[in-house]
């Protein structure tokens, strides 16, 4: 255990970064030198945050399932809501994948924000510290506090800097997640008042009577179905990512999505085993629909993002369906299906964002040929491709295979029905690729595009690493969320044979 | 130093990363040395390792790295080295270092080399992790690996729409494949408890009589297994059902057809099913499926073979009809015969694959036989390379004598079947037997359309025809020697006295099988039987294409229907077309126009917004700006409330 | 039948609801509606006194003169209210007032 | 039995009053009927005993209030406009609703009890035998002086609030300034121009 | 004269009521002051008005007078016969009331300046009397206080709704705000009456203990607190009683407009909540029924309503009516998490107001007010500053956290659940849900839009003393909301007797 408050440092550093870049770049009398500070200041800030947040690791003991680097502060006393943080071996991931994607992604507006770029940084920045609070929270209302903060940040981003119908994608993104978290939060509310207290670690092992825990997932299910998202609550994704700039997707893609799953995990799963027990039927049966369906949809899109974004939707299916496997297997695959879509569905938009800032449009047709003249692009793309169809050897395999197995063993329907989306998976991705990249190099402008600039490098090549790595070598981050999720596993089975005992 | 078992799997790996990555830095030249010295080397261990492992029987198991772990499912990275894997090792590793070498000179003017060397070792890697694999899991690996060699290398020429439409359609008929083999692992899993080979071999016998629920269906284990797996092994393999994408694969440049889509990846399902013989061994209805799925690969391929125009497409075709046989080999249990056919088709098939690449090569490009013709003379070591793979592919030869490599493995095959005396075995004989026809049939179509005759190609095209390069020709050599003798000089170990010494624990036959010593065993007809109608078959080729060139176009317009039918493939791909492609695609704009715009945002979100939006409006209009009307609200406030409490009361 | 308590209420209740229909039926001129409210104040009153004289009770008489010393501040004030938005309107017919509404 | 006759002319001159009042068409006419209402609402506070109370309104509101309103009146010089269709459309739900509401006020009131265990008890019983003038005098001042006092700012406010409102310093009225007429000097008002002739003044 | 030097000696009175007292005082001097001064101190009477309430509030808190009531201030001690109260809850509320009276006058001056018919020392005068009526009101302890306080409110807000008076749209406002207001005291009235009639009393203390001890309680004094319910639901703009609202905030001057907003719908509250928790607690499953319809009817209303509208008053109007839901839900649970809940959200709802109308003040082309949503179009570029803190108000009104508008929500649906009323929970949820869209429509405007002209720069510091002060507020409330917590938890222990 550090002797300092490890966790809320890297919470609230990204906000260190804003101060600076508020107090020191006026805009106004030097426009581009402000805007150079700014990106500056955001850069080394969430550089020095990643930095930080490796720490975690060091102190990290992988082979204790509990909640470490406990922090706990008084707030509202008299509410009993108190600050509390803490990281176990699931959340562990989140906030470094938070403290990874930033980085990069302002390394990506770096280059492809022109207007406003000091906003930009600020709200990246703030979104970072929601982010990375959101996933170390353990107190309800801290919880509740981030989850829904990190929509004001990412409203402005999509709204302000997005596409043509950025008003409606904003609206639709902030709208649908915000009604899916109302309701959570009443939940909360039942939960906190059942309990007496907000401290989540003290909710976690089936306390609630099972009518009770019946409504409360419900509840709980609106919002992290919304949020992660599940079909038929996943209209409002394609919206919000083709419409929000680079960094936008590369966030809602690696990090907001994820808070589905965690909250999935952490809060339905965790906290209400019975009723996740009796629900789980009807979160496979949505959880494959989303995978069919949303894979047959992204074949026939016309727009890349959209059609990323659609298959985001698909993999987010895969881990709804390893969560709600209810077992180990599809548990660990849904936590590697998160962290690799993390890295490779951000990288596919940060993909898309390389080409959008050359020739702004994201209509497929409107490319083509690309191997020809930027085979090192090619060659990136088809990595990330490679790791979102799920090939063995990269990251994208490892959860997909894992979390099918989880369903294979809840049921074997599961896994058949599941494993067809991976043939329409490959479908769409290698018709994107071959829209993009192959046939003959056409259109003049198209063909003007230089290839990867040094910046692009040094957003690609870390996620290049995670995707192998992930693929190849998975127990790195297996090993430190394993204990975590076996204890979950051991804690659902008990309480599942208590409650058939009874 | 690494060990050679290491050595010999990373060495393409380290091939294709140097060539791939730093290709367009160290230039064409270098790129091709470093890929083929590494393949060469490979080769060269191969064979020691052949020595060690499958004469000396030292088995090799080395565990690598540990992969993931996940409860009690376990998977390491690891090298298993046994007589089957050695086979392999020599039949991979040779083939491709030789069409390495082949390549050099036949894409001599390609424009990235670099790229197309790297892929072929990264495709040499992938495969060699397949026959390496002590689990199902990496073996799923090297199995998709190949599956994306085999992706890169069809869509080689990237610009030709073709080529990209083939190579999806390969890698996705293959991901159905690998459908059911995900499946099957999980299944293995379920059963198992474990995905090593080990594990698995060791509870085959106890788990054997065991049913499961699988979709919702009692079903007996072991054979729901394997026929998961054997789905896997027909994409792979390019069996009845999954072998559309065989013959489109052609598109890629002919040393990857030769290396990939001939030799080594297509087999890939049989050393499958060779490898989980302990397994399949126990679920004797699985293996009678994959017999009638051979046999009836077997003779449909030769079907349409003997139509095709398109000289790759042809000796595509008869690949996929020998990959019938060896199927219904395995079918009956002649796993031995299986591999023992593998590895002389791989040097016979290879070879040919090579010729007809020569052809091409000589031809500027030209793969259309009816533009062929009139040039044995200019190309006649090529000449003599199609003669020898030929007749290697119809199994030329006399028994207890000598014959062509195919002679052998081809009629161990067909004994052994009909040695079963299963009903399925006997069936796949004959069909065999007429498939053996047509071999020979097509073989010959093939030479004489191809070599004899006027020359049909266009002037300027003859004018530049000449013999390839010796550095094309060169690698040939090997291979055909391999064509005339492999058969003769392995039938010890495939089909002779030495094989159950020569195998080892490598692949596991019941007691009560032995197919291959049941084949020894046949009347002495049976067994000339092959030989009887393959010669028949060039016979009546020279026929129709030498001395009655006429006469196939008479017979294909008497035949009417049924030539439409066999050429036109049986209407596979437009079936498939219709019922998957189009589908989808339909299904896919259903979904998002209908679906997601049309009901589920129109009755969602939107319908919501909309709704929202009318009541606000209404509830906007009760706000008149009329005083009297807000007091009427009040009034009526106040009594409803009185009548409320009054009623109550 | 002696006149009791319930007399002057009911007097003062339909005292009152002439008082609410007046605001509400009106629609000629504010100052009915004024006059309007006047009348529900002395119906307010009525019951003040009513009450207070019927229980020997002080505090309605009072109130009533609290009521009447209001009444009288808030018809100051609402006649000058009156007289500015006429000065601004040129009318004062209820159904012109309805510059704002939505 | 007089006091009953008394108390129904009282009532029943007070009702139709208010209604004329409401349904006048002439607002003058309103107004006196108003002034009626108030008396004949005196007469009844009168008949009760509360007879300053009477006299309270009498003053007050007829004096005062009353008048006020006819002032205003007279002043805005209101156009007498027809009844508009509105109001035969509105009438009958609006009666309604007032209907119901009177039925059931007027069912409410006649059954006044008093519940006995609900009798308030600091409650400022009416002394006996002093006049209804010395006993109000006695409570309001002390008892009530609270009330008092916040009634007074009350028509402070109302006074402030009249006066901002309606009080104008008109800016086109010419009014005399004291002050400015004294500082008044010569300079300010006369110059002394030297014309060459011929010219004019420029 | 001798009850009079009686009165006086009784220190518990005077003492008791002393700020109310410094408010007058101040008021009347004022008013002379201005009169004698003339238009151009309008500003110097505003300062010494907030002086004058500052110095109010200090002795309101300062230990020294508690130190004169009984128990130093910790029960509720009573003055001028049980007429007027000071506790815990009369000061937490009438700190709020200071404070945002104070805020409001800041927010005047440059406008009061700007237009030449305002520019007159009466308006911080009559707002120190309004504050005074609301101040008296949330002390009242007896029906006749009650009355006396509201009307003294009421009368000051009609003449400053009607300030303006060259302005239509103001007398108008002015007008129906009066002709309602007077229907809503004769409403009252008439409910005080009853209430009277069939309690015997109109003192606080003596009709808790009267109601407590009836079996059955009359219909008749059922019907009073309707009536007085109905009044009440008026003052504070709760549907069907809400009308008035939207016409009057859009009518109104803009800084009455914000001190409406801020301090009228807070005193109108406190005392609404005094009533139903002190003298009617006995009858609480009655009001309870009527606080349920009205507060769900107003949220919905509030919510649905403000979509279509186009003037951000207006908008800022129906906000108000839905946030008097939210408020209410906490009145209608009836427990001490309830009033707890609906102080804290009074205490954060009453700042981000006023910083709103701050923006809104702000808002000026060409030396003219502007207060059409389109019109803040492009305010995140030429302003960002200004329109950082609006987003910040906004997101804190839809209760987004972290900013201090959720815990508003948080602790009153809290407390919904806790009483449960789990559906009023949810409909208040998806209320805010709905009004979320109108509040991101603001924002959406000044961010997403293009940039028309500009609007002007604004020299005055009032405005941005409050927008900062409401903006630094907003942010920090999460961090450190234990004083308001507390103080809030103070104040309900006191109202509840506890």
């Amino acid at each position: 255990m550090p002797s300092f408050p490890l966790l809320s440092i890297i919470t609230f550093l990204p906000l260190v970064g804003v101060l600076i870049i508020m107090l020191f770049a006026k805009s106004g009398d030097n426009q581009a030198c402000s805007v150079k500070l700014s990106k500056a200041v955001a850069l080394i800030t969430s550089l020095v945050t990643f930095v930080v947040s490796l720490g975690i690791l060091c102190y990290f003991n992988p082979s204790d399932s509990s909640f470490q680097l406990m922090e706990r502060y008084v707030w509202i006393p008299s509410f009993n809501i108190a600050y509390i943080k803490g990281v176990d071996g699931i959340s562990l991931w989140f906030v470094l994948i938070s403290t990874f994607l930033t980085p990069i992604c302002i390394l990506s507006a770096i280059g492809g924000v022109k207007k406003r770029v000091k906003e930009f940084m600020i709200a990246l920045l703030v979104l970072e510290t929601m982010m990375i609070g959101m996933f170390t929270a353990l107190d309800f209302v801290l919880f509740y506090l981030f989850f829904e903060g990190v929509l004001i940040p990412m409203f402005l981003i999509i709204g302000i800097w997005g596409g043509e119908k950025r008003t409606y994608a904003a609206y639709k993104f902030f709208l649908y997640t915000f009604l899916g978290s109302v309701l959570m939060l009443v939940a909360i509310f039942a939960m906190v008042l059942h309990v007496g207290t907000t401290d989540m670690t003290a909710m976690m092992g089936g306390k609630f009577p099972m009518q009770m825990a019946i409504w409360l997932w419900l509840a709980f299910f609106m919002s992290f179905a919304v949020k992660t998202p599940m079909w038929p609550f996943h209209t409002w994704l394609p919206y919000a990512h083709v419409e929000a700039p680079t960094a936008g997707s590369v966030i809602l893609a690696g990090v907001l999505l994820k808070m589905g799953g965690y909250g999935f995990i952490r809060l339905s799963v965790q906290m209400l085993p019975e009723a996740s027990h009796y629900f789980a039927p009807l979160v496979m049966v949505l959880s494959l629909v989303a995978i069919i369906y949303t894979s047959l949809v992204a074949l026939a899109q016309t727009d890349m993002k959209k059609l990323i974004a659609y298959s985001s939707v698909a993999h987010m299916g895969f881990v709804t369906l390893g969560i709600f496997s209810l077992n180990q297997q599809g548990l660990d695959g849904a936590m590697i299906v998160m962290i690799s879509h993390a890295f490779v569905s951000g990288a596919l938009f940060l993909c898309v964002g390389v080409v959008y800032d050359r020739l702004h449009t994201r209509e497929i047709s409107r490319y083509g040929g690309m191997a020809n003249n930027m085979p090192h692009y090619a060659f990136m793309f088809m990595i990330f491709m490679l790791g979102s169809v799920g090939l063995p050897g990269t990251s994208g395999f490892v959860g997909e295979f894992l979390s099918l197995q989880g369903a294979y063993l809840a049921n074997s329907w599961y896994a058949f029905i599941a494993a067809l989306g991976v043939i329409l998976g490959a479908a769409y991705m290698l018709w994107l690729y071959r829209r993009l990249f192959y046939g003959p190099l056409e259109k003049a402008d198209v063909k003007a595009m230089p290839d990867l600039n040094l910046r692009e490098y040094a957003m690609f090549v870390p996620l290049v690493i995670f995707v192998f790595w992930i693929g190849i070598y998975p127990a790195t981050f297996r090993d430190m969320f394993a204990p975590t999720v076996n204890k979950i596993i051991q804690d659902y089975q008990a309480q599942i044979k208590d409650s058939t005992h009874e | 130093m690494l060990p050679l078992d290491v050595l010999v799997v990373f060495l393409p790996l380290f091939g294709a990363f140097i060539a791939g990555m730093f290709g367009r830095k160290i230039g064409d030249r270098a790129s091709q040395i470093v890929t083929c010295a590494c393949l060469l080397v490979a080769a060269g261990i191969s064979i020691k390792l052949f020595n060690d492992v499958a004469l000396q029987g030292h088995v090799i198991d080395r565990t690598l790295l540990h992969w993931f772990d996940s409860g009690a499912f376990t998977v390491n990275w690891a090298l298993h080295i046994d007589t089957l894997t050695a086979v392999m090792l020599i039949v991979v590793n040779g083939v491709s270092s030789m069409v390495h070498l082949y390549s050099v000179g036949y894409m001599g003017h390609d424009k990235s080399i670099p790229r197309f060397m790297a892929y072929l070792s990264l495709f040499t890697f992938f495969m060699l992790m397949l026959v390496t694999s002590n689990n199902l899991l990496q073996m799923f690996f090297g199995w998709e690996g190949v599956g994306l060699a085999s992706y890169l290398l069809i869509n080689f020429w990237f610009e030709k729409d073709s080529a990209n439409k083939a190579a999806i359609k390969a890698f996705l008929v293959n991901r159905v494949g690998d459908f059911g083999f995900v499946l099957g692992i999980f299944g293995c899993y379920l059963l198992f408890g474990s995905v090593e080979f080990g594990g698995m071999f060791a509870k085959a016998k106890e788990v054997a009589s065991t049913d499961f629920i699988f979709l919702g269906h009692t079903l007996p284990a072991l054979t729901t297994v394997c026929l998961l797996l054997f789905v896997g092994a027909m994409g792979k393999s390019a069996q009845l059902g999954l072998h559309t994408w065989l013959p489109d694969a052609m598109e890629g440049p002919t040393p990857v057809s030769a290396l990939i889509h001939a030799a080594t990846m297509v087999t890939a399902g049989v050393f499958m099913v060779a490898r989980l013989s302990p397994i399949f061994e126990y679920a004797p209805n699985a293996l009678m499926v994959v017999a009638i799925v051979g046999a009836l690969t077997c003779i449909v391929a030769a079907s349409i073979g003997l139509t095709q125009f398109d000289i790759k497409r042809v000796i595509a075709y008869s690949t996929m009809s020998q990959l019938g046989y060896m199927f219904f080999a395995l079918g009956v249990s002649a796993y031995s015969a299986a591999i023992f056919h593998l590895m002389t088709h791989a040097f016979f098939k290879a070879l040919l694959f090579l010729g007809a690449g020569s052809v091409i090569h000589a031809l500027s490009g030209e793969q259309d036989m009816r533009k062929m013709g009139g040039i044995w003379r200019i190309i006649p070591f090529t000449y003599a390379y199609m003669w020898i793979g030929s007749l290697a592919l119809a199994g030329i030869g006399i028994d207890g004598v000598f014959g062509m490599a195919g002679f052998y493995s081809k009629d161990l095959i067909l004994e052994s079947a009909v040695g079963t005396h299963e009903w399925f075995g006997v069936l796949a004989y004959w069909l065999g037997i007429c498939a053996a026809f047509m071999t020979a049939f097509y073989s010959w179509r093939l030479i004489i359309l191809t070599f004899h005759g006027k020359p049909r190609a266009d002037h300027h095209t003859m004018e530049h025809a000449h013999e390839s390069p010796w550095i094309m020709l060169g690698p040939l050599v090997p291979l055909a020697i391999g064509a005339i003798f492999a058969g003769w000089y392995a039938w010890d170990w495939f089909g002779g006295e030495d094989r159950n010494a020569f195998w080892g624990n490598a692949i596991f036959e019941l007691p009560s099988h032995d197919p291959i010593e049941a084949a020894h065993h046949v009347p002495e007809w049976e067994k000339w039987f092959p030989l009887g109608v393959a010669v028949p078959g060039i016979l009546l080729a020279y026929v129709f294409y030498w001395w009655k060139p006429e006469l196939p176009g008479k017979v294909a317009s008497a035949l009417g229907g049924l030539y439409r039918l066999v050429y036109n493939k049986y209407y596979f791909d437009e079936l498939y077309d219709f019922l998957f492609v189009r589908t989808s695609l339909r299904l896919g704009q259903i979904f998002w126009k209908t679906g997601d715009d049309g009901i589920i945002d129109r009755f969602g979100p939107d319908g919501f917004a909309a709704t929202a939006v009318r009541i606000a409006q209404r509830a906007s209009a009760l706000e008149t700006g009329y005083v009297y009307h807000y007091a009427f609200a009040m009034v009526i406030g106040v009594a409803a409330f009185v009548t409320w409490f009054w009623i109550k009361s | 039948m002696t006149i009791g308590l319930n007399h002057y209420l009911v007097v003062a209740a339909i005292l009152f609801t002439i008082g609410i229909l007046g605001i509400f039926i009106n629609r000629r001129n504010v100052i009915v509606i004024l006059m309007s409210i006047e009348l529900m104040l002395l119906a307010v009153n009525i019951n003040f006194v009513a009450f207070s004289v019927f229980q020997n009770n002080l505090v309605g008489q009072i109130f009533t003169m609290i009521v009447l010393t209001v009444a009288a501040a808030e018809a100051a004030i609402g006649l000058a209210i009156l007289v500015v938005y006429f000065r601004n309107r040129g009318n004062i017919a209820v159904e012109d007032i309805n510059q704002m509404k939505g | 039995m007089i006091e009953n006759i008394i108390f129904y002319v009282f009532s029943a001159v007070l009702l139709t009053s208010a209604v004329m009042v409401v349904s006048a068409r002439n607002p003058v006419h309103a107004v006196l009927f108003l002034i009626l209402c108030f008396f004949n609402a005196s007469g009844l506070f009168i008949l009760l005993g509360a007879e300053f109370t009477a006299f309270i309104l009498a003053i007050v509101y007829v004096g005062a209030v009353a008048v006020l309103f006819l002032f205003v009146v007279m002043m805005l010089d209101i156009n007498f406009r027809e009844m508009r269709q509105g109001f035969k459309r509105y009438l009958p739900i609006g009666a309604t609703v007032g209907l119901i509401l009177l039925a059931q006020l007027v069912l409410i009131m006649s059954a006044w009890i008093r519940d006995p265990q609900g009798i308030a008890k600091s409650t400022v019983l009416t002394p006996n035998n002093v006049e209804n003038t010395r006993a109000i005098g006695q409570v309001l001042y002390t008892q009530f002086f609270f009330p008092f006092q916040v009634s007074g700012l009350i028509l402070l406010v109302a006074m402030i609030g009249a006066i901002v409102l309606t009080l104008r310093d008109r800016k086109d009225a010419k009014r005399q300034r004291v002050t400015q007429q004294m500082d008044r000097k010569i300079s300010d008002v006369i110059e002394i121009v030297k014309v060459e002739s011929g010219k004019g003044i420029q | 004269m001798n009850s009079i030097l009686a009165l006086i000696s009784n220190q518990m009175s005077a003492i008791t009521i002393l700020p109310e007292i410094i408010v007058a005082l101040m008021g009347m001097i004022l008013l002379i002051a201005g009169a004698v001064c003339g238009a151009r101190v309008t500003r110097q009477v505003g300062m010494l008005a907030i002086l004058g309430m500052a110095v109010a509030g200090f002795v309101m808190l300062c230990p020294q007078r508690m130190h004169f009531l009984p128990m130093g201030g910790q029960m509720a001690s009573f003055g001028f016969r049980y007429m007027f109260v000071d506790d815990a809850f009369a000061r937490f509320v009438k700190a709020i009331l200071l404070i945002g009276s104070s805020l409001s006058i800041m927010l005047s001056w440059y406008y009061v300046e700007q237009e030449e018919s305002l520019e007159r020392p009466e308006y911080p005068v009559l707002i120190l009397f309004a504050t005074l009526g609301m101040m008296l009101m949330v002390s009242a302890s007896d029906l006749m206080s009650v009355y006396v306080g509201l009307e003294l409110q009421s009368l000051s807000l009609y003449v400053l709704a009607a300030y303006r008076r060259d302005d239509l749209k103001s007398s108008e406002a002015g007008l129906k705000y009066f002709v309602l207001g007077a229907l809503s005291s004769g409403l009252i009235l008439y409910g005080i009456s009853l209430i009277y009639g069939y309690a015997g009393t109109t003192n606080f203390i003596a009709l808790n203990f009267g109601v407590h001890h009836m079996e059955h309680p009359p219909i008749g004094l059922i019907i009073g607190v309707v009536f007085v319910c109905a009044a009440m639901a008026f003052k504070v703009g709760a549907v069907p009683f809400h009308m008035w609202t939207p016409d009057v905030y859009e009518g109104a001057p803009t800084p009455v407009t914000a001190f409406f907003a801020t301090t009228a719908g807070v005193a109108a509250l406190a005392m609404f909540m005094r009533m139903l928790m002190e003298p009617f607690s006995g009858l609480a499953e009655q009001w309870q029924q009527i606080i349920i319809f009205v507060a769900v009817a107003s949220m919905l209303l509030g919510s649905f309503a403000g979509l279509a509208q186009s003037n951000i008053k207006r908008l800022m109007a129906y906000s108000s009516i839905a946030n008097m839901g939210f408020i209410l839900v906490g009145l209608a649970v009836r427990s001490a998490d309830g009033i707890q809940a609906l102080l804290i959200y009074l205490a954060i709802y009453f700042i981000n107001t006023l910083g709103v109308f701050g923006v809104i003040l702000c808002l000026r082309r060409n030396g003219k007010m502007v207060e059409k949503i389109s019109d803040l179009s492009g305010l995140g570029k030429t302003n960002p500053l200004l329109a950082l803190t609006m987003v910040l108000f906004m997101f804190s009104l839809t209760g987004v956290p972290p900013l201090a508008g959720f815990f508003g929500k948080y602790f009153v649906f809290l407390a919904a659940v806790k009483a449960h009323m789990v559906p009023i929970a949810i409909i208040g949820m998806l209320t805010s849900v709905v009004s979320a869209y109108y509040y991101l429509r603001v924002i959406k405007v000044m961010y997403f839009d293009e940039t028309q002209q500009p609007i002007d720069d604004l020299p005055d510091y009032g405005v941005k003393i409050v927008i900062g002060i409401a903006a630094v507020y907003v942010l920090v409330f999460t961090i450190y909301p234990t004083p308001v917590i507390d103080a809030a938890a103070v104040a309900m222990h006191s109202l509840l007797g506890g």
